[in-house]
């Protein structure tokens, strides 16, 4: 075990329980690891773009490829650039406009096709009493009529409809219930990570140290 | 196989007709209302209390003579909730601005911080207050999730924001800053469509929009006559959607099984 | 220009890509894989905006020496050292920009993640009050799932049953409803955006 | 301010510290936790038992690095089992980041229980395009595979002679941690009628119930409470069991402050009624 493997472990340690003072309440300790992530992280992010997104995107494709086309988005993206300048600012729009437009064509079929066809698909199920399978699915269709019903935004909650959007409430709320008691394991998962990471740590400088 | 449906089908996808046909009747029905509100027919929305709420907070923020802090989740402008938030950023803003208190938009990703920009300043504009729009107040952050949290709740804790308003693309951020936010006693209003944070904004904030909520939220808060009409074209499309099930589901259990496997994307 | 023109590009733009989805041929796949092209290459150039937006908001602080001014040090210290480190040295392992990437920002970031796991029973702790309806149902329905977790003899076997339908049936139908109006909503949306009825997002002077 | 007010109105940092213990101690001394068995995870074991030595098992290592913490326990057991019991294995793994986890793990148990590539089990590895592939291995598995992961063509290894696709194995068991479970049932199943099961992480494991309940596979198996039901059963390895440790007492202890917020909640209400 060298000594930088060493220190760069012990920085490790410092800057998890410099976040988990934030814990007790708000502390310089906090401040600087939170200040440090923030400056750190920007940075890496940036280098990695380009290394990862500027040289293969913009780079390679029109100096080495020659497909010019992709000089099209790189002045686009430049135009973005505008916003340094008051006077010029309105150049970015141009910029927004496109990558918006394109965003927003890819999302329309897509969306629908995702979202709403797939799970229409997916509830128009044989209903009847045969045996359990038909009961529930009965109870899925009705669960997602009542849930619909809930999210009609031009009818007052009044009458039968206040009534089936009532019971569409408290199905979303089943369906939250279950979220959160689901997502617990994994976030207890997260810090029994954290802590055998700090033992792992304590393991490594104690046989550093003494030999054990 | 027809020639003209042979030469046809080179250029359009007859797997995917279902998806053009339901798009166009959607279509169809929000033209249909945007045109009728046009014409000045009034139509009613029902309450949405948790968009009542942001009035509510907003006030409150202005009696303490503390800032507002306005959280667009954690994507990119390419994520039409972010695209959704924006439109929200900017009608808050008008609201703010009829007060004087800050309007502080920590940001996630580069893009965002012009759309933002540009959303603030025209809420500004429209309230008649051009000179309140503070650029600075609109910040960029990080990339990364939780050096972006770790920086929003350094906000939160430093700041001690009156109010505190998520809208947008959140994962698991989301519960760290509602948490955060609690323990300042903020009011907090939330919204998203990520189903899988629906629970912790419920458990964690005072009033939640919920999923499809969130996109309505433009039209409720602005009242203006077009958006409304899509409003309600949406309404009818999911009403439509209701019968379309009922109809599948009886067809299925009589075992004609040709409607609903129309409805099969490939 | 400065008020049409950006609309006119958001709906070419937009009706463009919606329409290639429907094209099975070749020109529609590279016209849709050069699109999520152009958002990725304005994406990148947008990265300057950000990294000045933070430059100025934490030299500000230095410069006027604002309460904490010392933190935003600390900020642009880790701000430079990676901007001039990576070119410097490279990304590969081994190099000090991966150093600090391995064992200061990795070791924040996991942290941050795994306080939720406090967050998530202090949550639980507070919100969970059969105060009302909804809560009782929120509550309960998250009770019967943390449950199957425990062993409880002779109660785990129904309650292991009844989380099964819970999340085969009602979580189910829940989040189909929730997914269609989502999908309504973000269809409506767009409409909007590529009509240029909604437009805030822009600027309109 | 009575009990119950407090018991109600606790400060944020007590159960911040205790959930903190309650994570701390079995992280340092796991123990083992009894597990209850479900039905769809005890079929899927039934299953393998009643295989004969010499018969064939498709497992499919369908995951990435990131979730093995969750399914790796689960593939592990049943390779285990298999070898055991003198089951063949062939193997595939379809996710991209995948293959080299799979192998690792093959190597490591194939030296334990002292068997050999080509004889006892098969390894296929990776092709991209997984809907391809498992729709190409219902023809044939040499379509997508003419040579397995480390190069040798499938025919010269002498437990796939004669065996040419789904048809020639037993049962296959899918352990994934992302869509391509999916294709299993909907191709695998679907198409071919291969007998399936499947083991998913935890978030997954409700989207997969329709398909146990309507017969498309017989099995399931969901995250780190699946895979310690499989190792209680097949008595093959205790790794997530004792992970399980540590979510019995952090749930515990949740569940104890919920019902303890409750019981102040109801308590200082009725005194107020009073």
């Amino acid at each position: 075990m060298d000594l930088g493997t060493i220190i760069w472990n012990t920085v490790a340690l410092f800057l998890t329980l410099c976040i988990f003072s934030f814990l007790y309440k708000d502390n310089p300790f906090y401040k600087f690891a939170e200040h440090l992530v923030v400056g750190v992280s920007a940075g890496y992010f940036a280098i990695i773009l380009y290394f990862n997104g500027f040289l293969p995107k913009v780079w390679e494709p029109v100096t080495q490829r020659g497909e010019w086309w992709y000089l099209l988005p790189t002045i686009l993206g430049m135009m973005t650039w505008a916003r340094f300048s008051k006077k010029w600012s309105w150049i970015s729009r141009f910029a927004i406009a496109f990558y918006m437009g394109i965003a927003v064509g890819v999302a329309i079929p897509l969306e629908m096709q995702q979202r709403v066809i797939k799970q229409l698909h997916a509830t128009m199920l044989p209903v009847h009493f045969t045996n359990i399978q038909g009961v529930w699915n009965l109870l899925i269709m009705l669960g997602v009529l009542c849930g619909l019903i809930y999210f009609f935004f031009s009818m007052g909650h009044k009458g039968v409809v206040g009534g089936a959007a009532r019971l569409g409430i408290w199905i979303l709320m089943i369906g939250f219930g279950a979220g959160f008691g689901l997502t617990v394991m994994g976030r207890i998962s997260l810090l029994a990570d954290r802590i055998t990471e700090i033992h792992n740590w304590y393991l490594m400088v104690t046989k550093a140290l003494w030999g054990f | 196989m027809s020639p003209i449906f042979f030469y046809l089908s080179f250029w359009f996808d007859f797997n995917r007709i279902n998806v053009l046909v339901i798009l166009g009747l959607f279509f169809a029905f929000v033209f249909y209302f945007i045109n009728q509100a046009k014409k000045g027919k009034s139509l009613f929305v029902r309450r949405i209390s948790g968009l009542d709420a942001i009035e509510e907070a907003v006030g409150r923020a202005t009696e303490m003579g503390k800032p507002i802090l306005y959280i667009s989740g954690i994507e990119d402008m390419d994520n039409l909730q972010t695209v959704a938030s924006m439109i929200i950023l900017g009608n808050v803003t008008e609201m703010v601005a009829r007060y004087d208190v800050p309007l502080l938009v920590p940001i996630c990703r580069p893009f965002v911080v012009p759309v933002a920009e540009e959303a603030v300043k025209q809420g500004y504009i429209k309230a008649g207050k051009p000179d309140a729009y503070d650029k600075n107040n609109i910040r960029y952050i990080s990339d990364e999730q939780f050096a972006y949290t770790a920086g929003v709740n350094g906000i939160m804790l430093r700041e001690r924001p009156a109010a505190n308003l998520m809208f947008g693309s959140f994962f698991a951020e989301s519960l760290i800053m509602a948490e955060t936010g609690f323990s300042t006693g903020a009011i907090q209003v939330a919204g998203t469509a990520n189903i899988h944070q629906l629970p912790f904004f419920v458990v964690a904030c005072d009033y939640t929009i919920i999923g499809e909520e969130l996109f309505a939220t433009s039209a409720y808060l602005s009242k203006e006559p077009k958006l409304l009409g899509s409003l309600k074209g949406s309404d009818l499309a999911k009403f439509l959607i209701m019968i379309i099930l009922i109809l599948g589901a009886l067809l299925e259990t009589f075992g004609i099984t040709e409607f609903s496997s129309w409805f099969f994307v490939r | 220009m400065r008020r049409q023109l950006p609309i006119i590009i958001v709906f070419v733009s937009g009706a463009f890509m919606a329409i290639q989805y429907f094209i099975p041929h070749d020109a529609g796949v590279f016209f849709y894989e050069y699109g999520l092209d152009w958002i990725i290459v304005i994406g990148i150039f947008a990265m300057l905006l950000g990294i000045w937006s933070l430059f100025k908001v934490q030299l500000d602080k230095v410069v006027k020496r604002s309460p904490g001014w010392g933190y935003s040090v600390v900020a642009l210290g880790g701000l430079f050292f990676m901007l001039i480190g990576g070119p410097l040295w490279g990304i590969e392992e081994g190099t000090p920009f991966m150093k600090v990437f391995w064992y200061i920002y990795t070791p924040i970031q996991a942290t941050m993640f795994s306080l939720l796991a406090f967050y998530i029973a202090s949550a639980a702790y507070r919100a969970f009050r059969a105060r009302t309806v909804l809560a009782t149902i929120l509550l309960l329905t998250a009770m019967v799932i943390m449950l199957r977790l425990i062993p409880l003899g002779p109660i785990s076997g129904p309650n292991q049953k009844l989380a099964t339908w819970i999340l085969m049936v009602p979580s189910m139908a829940a989040n189909r409803a929730i997914l269609i109006g989502i999908g309504l909503g973000i269809v409506a949306t767009c409409l909007k955006i590529i009509l240029g009825i909604e437009r805030a997002y822009m600027g309109r002077d | 301010m009575n009990f119950y007010e407090r018991l109600m109105n606790l400060d944020r940092r007590w159960v911040y510290l205790v959930v903190g213990i309650a994570v701390i101690i079995p992280v340092l001394n796991p123990f083992r936790v009894p597990v209850y068995v479900t039905q769809e995870v005890k079929a899927i074991y039934d299953c393998v038992e009643s295989l004969e030595p010499g018969d064939i098992l498709f497992l499919a290592i369908d995951y990435d690095p990131q979730a093995m913490a969750e399914v790796h326990p689960m593939a592990k057991a049943i390779m285990r089992q298999c070898f055991a019991k003198d089951v063949k294995l062939i193997i595939s793994a379809l996710s991209q980041n995948g293959p080299g986890m799979a192998e690792q793990l093959i190597s490591e148990l194939s030296k334990e229980f002292g068997k050999k590539s080509g004889i006892d089990y098969c390894y296929l590895g990776y092709k991209p395009y997984f809907s391809i592939v498992i729709l190409g291995m219902g023809q044939n598995f040499r379509i997508p595979f003419p040579t397995d992961y480390y190069g040798v063509p499938l025919d010269s290894l002498p437990m796939m002679r004669g065996v040419q696709n789904y048809d020639d194995v037993k049962v296959v068991i899918d352990i994934s941690s992302g869509n391509i479970t999916d294709y299993w049932i909907i191709y695998g199943n679907g198409r071919y009628n291969v007998k399936l099961a499947v083991g998913v992480t935890g978030v997954m494991t409700a989207n997969y119930y329709p398909y146990l309940a309507s017969g498309q596979i017989f099995g399931l198996m969901g995250g780190l409470k699946g895979a310690s039901e499989y190792e209680v059963l097949s008595k093959q390895g205790d790794r997530a069991i004792k992970m399980m440790s540590i979510q019995t007492t952090a749930h515990i202890v949740i569940i104890l402050f919920i019902v303890a917020g409750n019981i102040g909640y109801f308590m200082s209400r009725k005194k107020k009624i009073k």
